[in-house]
């Protein structure tokens, strides 16, 4: 099981602003952002978008990088402060 | 000092704090953005801010180490609200000391621009016609980029 | 609005009032100089600040003139102290409101760098071992010169 | 009689931040500065520096321009401000 996080307008597309998921076969991010796509195609789109970036265990995390149980995995959007 | 949180917060006393605390410094150049009423598509009524806790305040610490590798700073003050927030209310703060008002004006400059395109908030317009989730506009990247081409220069 | 006079002023009430006054324009950069209790010399005891009273309001105005034309301006304040002043009081304050940050940013830098080279004050710095009166530096008019070169572009 | 002002080091120079004096022959800035200067060498030099500036009833002058009984003369040397 690990946690995903979902910032600004991938809250909206996953319904939620976090979701506890098993990770089954997913090995990496990529893995599993394939996986959650089969399931539900307009979050899978919307988290393939090459200007959203991914925290692994709050670190800078890309689509090859490993993920196992108990990860908290987040997904952000491009930032807009100020 | 950095501060991210759903609490208002009161420009005026946090400059004249900061200016106190600031002695000695000569030149203090700060930085209040407000919620603005009005945007392109219609009348705004409210803004809704969203930051990844922990995360967020450390890439604004990030942000303010590079800020002083590249100017003398005596001290920074940076204050950045989340949650809902009203037309007029004080959003982000940034207040900059330092011994010479061209360090204190670019490192305030700079702060702001890199606040705006790389520190970790989301934010929500709200208008009377619906809602929308923002992102930094073209002239924002170009703000921030003018930095990067200093740096190779 | 533009304040010339030998009392006091407390900067974070002032930034207070105008902020709010500025209600809507979503952008506020201030700039505060403090006399700094070290020159080069030495020690300073104290700056003692003349101007011409009537012509020195007038000078300022101009500038502020010129930044309007520049810049989409919403408002501005412009506070100068005279007489003699001790360390780390402040002794002049720039607020610049605007729509964009960038706006403000530029006109408030503009406005001090023409404060600095243009504005009708003289300056006598009281140290220790004697006073003397205080020329901008070339830093100054280099800065001032950033705006002018900008015009002919 | 016109009323002078001086500014900065030039009312160290001149003793005085403001004097009365009767115009005599002088006719312009210059005929003033020139007068001034054969009775005080110092201020004279220091009045003549190209870097002072000189201000007739509050307008921008130069050392040509024309004086006469009343006007007020200020002498500006390189401003401070800030």
């Amino acid at each position: 099981m690990a946690r995903l996080l979902f910032f600004g307008k991938l809250a909206d597309a996953a319904g939620a602003r976090q979701r506890d998921l098993p990770l089954g076969d997913a090995q990496t991010v990529g893995d599993l952002v394939s996986a959650l796509g089969k399931q539900e195609a307009a979050l899978g789109a919307a988290l393939q978008e090459k200007s959203v970036r991914v925290i692994v265990n709050e670190k800078m995390a890309a689509r090859d990088s490993a993920i196992s149980d108990g990860d908290e995995i987040a997904f952000l959007p491009p930032v807009s402060g100020g | 000092m950095i501060r991210v949180s759903t609490d208002p917060f009161d420009p005026g006393a946090e400059l004249s704090a900061f200016e106190k605390s600031a002695n000695g410094a000569g030149a203090v150049v700060s930085f209040l953005g407000k919620v603005r009423g009005r945007a392109g598509e219609g009348d705004v009524k409210a803004l809704y801010l969203e930051h990844y806790p922990g995360v967020t305040e450390r890439s604004i610490a990030e942000i303010e180490r590079q800020a002083r590798k590249r100017w003398a700073i005596d001290d920074t003050l940076i204050i950045h609200r989340v949650g809902e927030l009203k037309p007029d209310e004080p959003i982000v703060m940034v207040c900059v000391a330092s011994a010479h008002r061209r360090e204190a004006f670019e490192a305030a400059d700079f702060l702001m621009d890199y606040l705006k395109t790389e520190a970790m908030f989301w934010k929500k317009e709200i208008r009377e016609d619906g809602a929308s989730w923002i992102e930094p506009r073209e002239a924002d990247y170009r703000d921030a980029a003018r930095w990067k081409r200093d740096e190779t220069e």
